[in-house]
């Protein structure tokens, strides 16, 4: 059975908002009780807690309640969101893959416009890119290389697996949309002449 | 009960001293609330209350809230006017045929105050309980079980080649390609128009003037030159031009005064 | 010795700032554990600390610890003050506890005066009542009915736990005054037709 001292500081501890020492604990009290006596007690309730799922820990002679360090993993769960990476964001992952090592200002140059660094935490996060020193030029600008995990994700074995320019061009991926869209356009207006014809 | 302590400033206090019974009306939800309260002060359980007695109570109370002049509303007035009617129902002998019986509507009063009180009571029973943050304390700063989103981005190695064959694109030197297309001059245009204008006499059509073997860009190509030959001949006042309306056909003939063609 | 498992639930609902029920702990397991094997784990805690100055407590199917009523005294500050409830928002709180789910018109039938819009505001903004659909009837008038979170703040178990509820309905004090009036005068017809017998 707990006595009702040991009850009381145990509420007291559980209550608080701020880690108590013996000395705020016996002012509680009035002058029923010591702070000797009131260590000696919570001493007593820490023992009880141990090994159990509530733990009572000293930090600078102040107390209070936590839970066990070890089951941290249990009090956070992880799920997953998958997100899609934006326009921009491939396309500085793209340059960095094509050009590494780049600094953000060789990227920007590439890309003509100016790259948020909000775009470059995402590809860090992602864990594709990563800092690759600095250049040795004035400003020691970081530059970035691309990741064991970015050639995993993308199936590529190494660098020399990326398409060449001209391997783009054949795929249709350097043509500018105007231009395809000027094209189909002329396929329209050969259409309405055969009509009129 | 007739001296009843009307007090305007005060709280009420606990109807239960029926000899100092200080009340003031604002501090009654109603008159439900107030018969409730007049009934208390009978001192039995609401089952064996005397109706007769409570109208009597609430008619005087009325009564005297008058006499001092003050303003009793409406919903009070309409309780009374209706437990008078009560109160000369029960008093006089019984009528068989009278329905509802006075009786009944007498049940129905004391039914009503009965789940009134029942409910007063178990709200300060209620109150009275162990409360959060009154009589018992939770944890102050619990460190919350949380859910972490661990964000997984997501891209195709298409997506990634085209982004990068955009970017070259946007930033290539631009070099425009005209190509060459078959046109008719404006020489060739005028010189044509100029020998068909000498044999039109009336009105007609710019089309009309078009050599019949043009087709496709070709002819498209020769209506804008024969319209800028057109315009061309206007200044010079060899031909008139006429147009019903904007988009209408573009009507010529010849001059009708001055320059003959040679 | 305490298991693992147990040390693990007694960590989250320690650590958890809201009450937990036993699907929601399971849940954090993965499908590692069922619901029913938690709440035996959870009731085992319970009766652990049970007399000590932390105790288990079940409200409305959730579990969360807090410190026992007795010691009250030790623990109240000045600054706590839980909401004072004027005499009509505690009425109308009683009236939906005991009567759910109820709608306003029933509520001032019981009352005898109008409900004003603050009192019922009050209560939702207390998250003790909220709102539970609307009853078929004409006009379809939205109907009210106590939340979990009424249930902790008044220290409930749960609806058969309200004070003195079996009594009331025993009495026919929950039901509809009409009710109670039909049955009133069945009973006084019958005691004329025994008295004519």
């Amino acid at each position: 059975m707990i006595d009702d001292l040991e009850r009381a500081v145990e509420a007291m501890l559980f209550a608080s908002d701020t880690p108590l020492d013996p000395r705020q604990l016996a002012g509680r009290f009035g002058d029923a009780v010591t702070p000797g006596q009131v260590k000696a007690i919570v001493e007593a309730i820490a023992a009880r807690h141990a090994g159990s799922g509530i733990e009572l820990v000293e930090r600078g002679g102040h107390w209070h309640f936590q839970t066990p360090a070890d089951l941290a993993h249990l009090l956070r769960r992880e799920r997953d969101d998958p997100r899609k990476l934006s326009r921009a964001a491939a396309e500085v992952l793209a340059i960095i893959a094509y050009h590494e090592p780049v600094s953000r200002a060789e990227i920007e140059a590439i890309r003509g416009v100016q790259t948020s660094k909000g775009t470059l935490d995402v590809l860090m996060e992602a864990e594709w890119i990563a800092p690759a020193g600095r250049r040795e030029v004035p400003g020691r600008p970081l530059i970035y290389k691309t990741t064991d995990a970015f050639l995993q994700h993308f199936g590529l074995t190494g660098r020399k697996d990326l398409p060449g320019i001209d391997d783009l061009r054949a795929a249709g991926l350097l043509d500018p949309v105007d231009l395809a869209f000027e094209e189909a356009m002329g396929e329209l207006d050969l259409v309405k002449d055969g009509e009129e014809a | 009960m007739n001296e009843l302590a009307l007090d305007f400033e005060g709280t009420p206090t606990a109807p239960d001293h029926d000899d100092a019974l200080r009340l003031s009306l604002e501090s009654w939800e109603g008159p439900l609330d107030l018969l409730l309260t007049l009934a208390r002060s009978q001192k039995v359980d609401l089952k064996q209350i005397s109706i007769l007695a409570l109208v009597e109570q609430y008619l005087a109370f009325i009564a005297g809230a008058r006499e001092l002049k003050l303003e009793v509303a409406a919903d009070y007035l309409v309780m009374a006017a209706w437990l008078a009617y009560l109160k000369s129902a029960l008093l006089l002998p019984k009528d068989p045929l009278e329905d509802p019986s006075p009786d009944e509507l007498a049940l129905r009063l004391q039914l009503r105050l009965q789940r009134l009180a029942a409910m007063r009571e178990a709200a300060a029973r209620l109150l009275a309980r162990d409360r959060i943050g009154r009589d018992v304390f939770l944890r102050a700063k619990p460190e919350g079980l949380r859910d972490v989103k661990l964000r997984r981005w997501d891209a195709s190695l298409y997506d990634l080649l085209a982004a990068y064959g955009q970017v070259k694109l946007r930033t290539e030197p631009v070099v425009h390609m005209v190509s060459r297309r078959p046109v008719v001059t404006l020489d060739a245009a005028l010189h044509h128009l100029e020998r068909l204008i000498g044999v039109q006499l009336d009105w007609a059509e710019l089309s009309a003037f078009l050599p019949s073997d043009y087709a496709g860009p070709l002819r498209r190509s020769a209506i804008a030159s024969s319209f800028v030959a057109a315009l061309e001949l206007a200044r010079q006042g060899r031909v008139e031009l006429k147009q019903e309306a904007a988009f209408e056909p573009l009507f010529l003939k010849a001059a009708q005064t001055g320059y003959q063609s040679a």
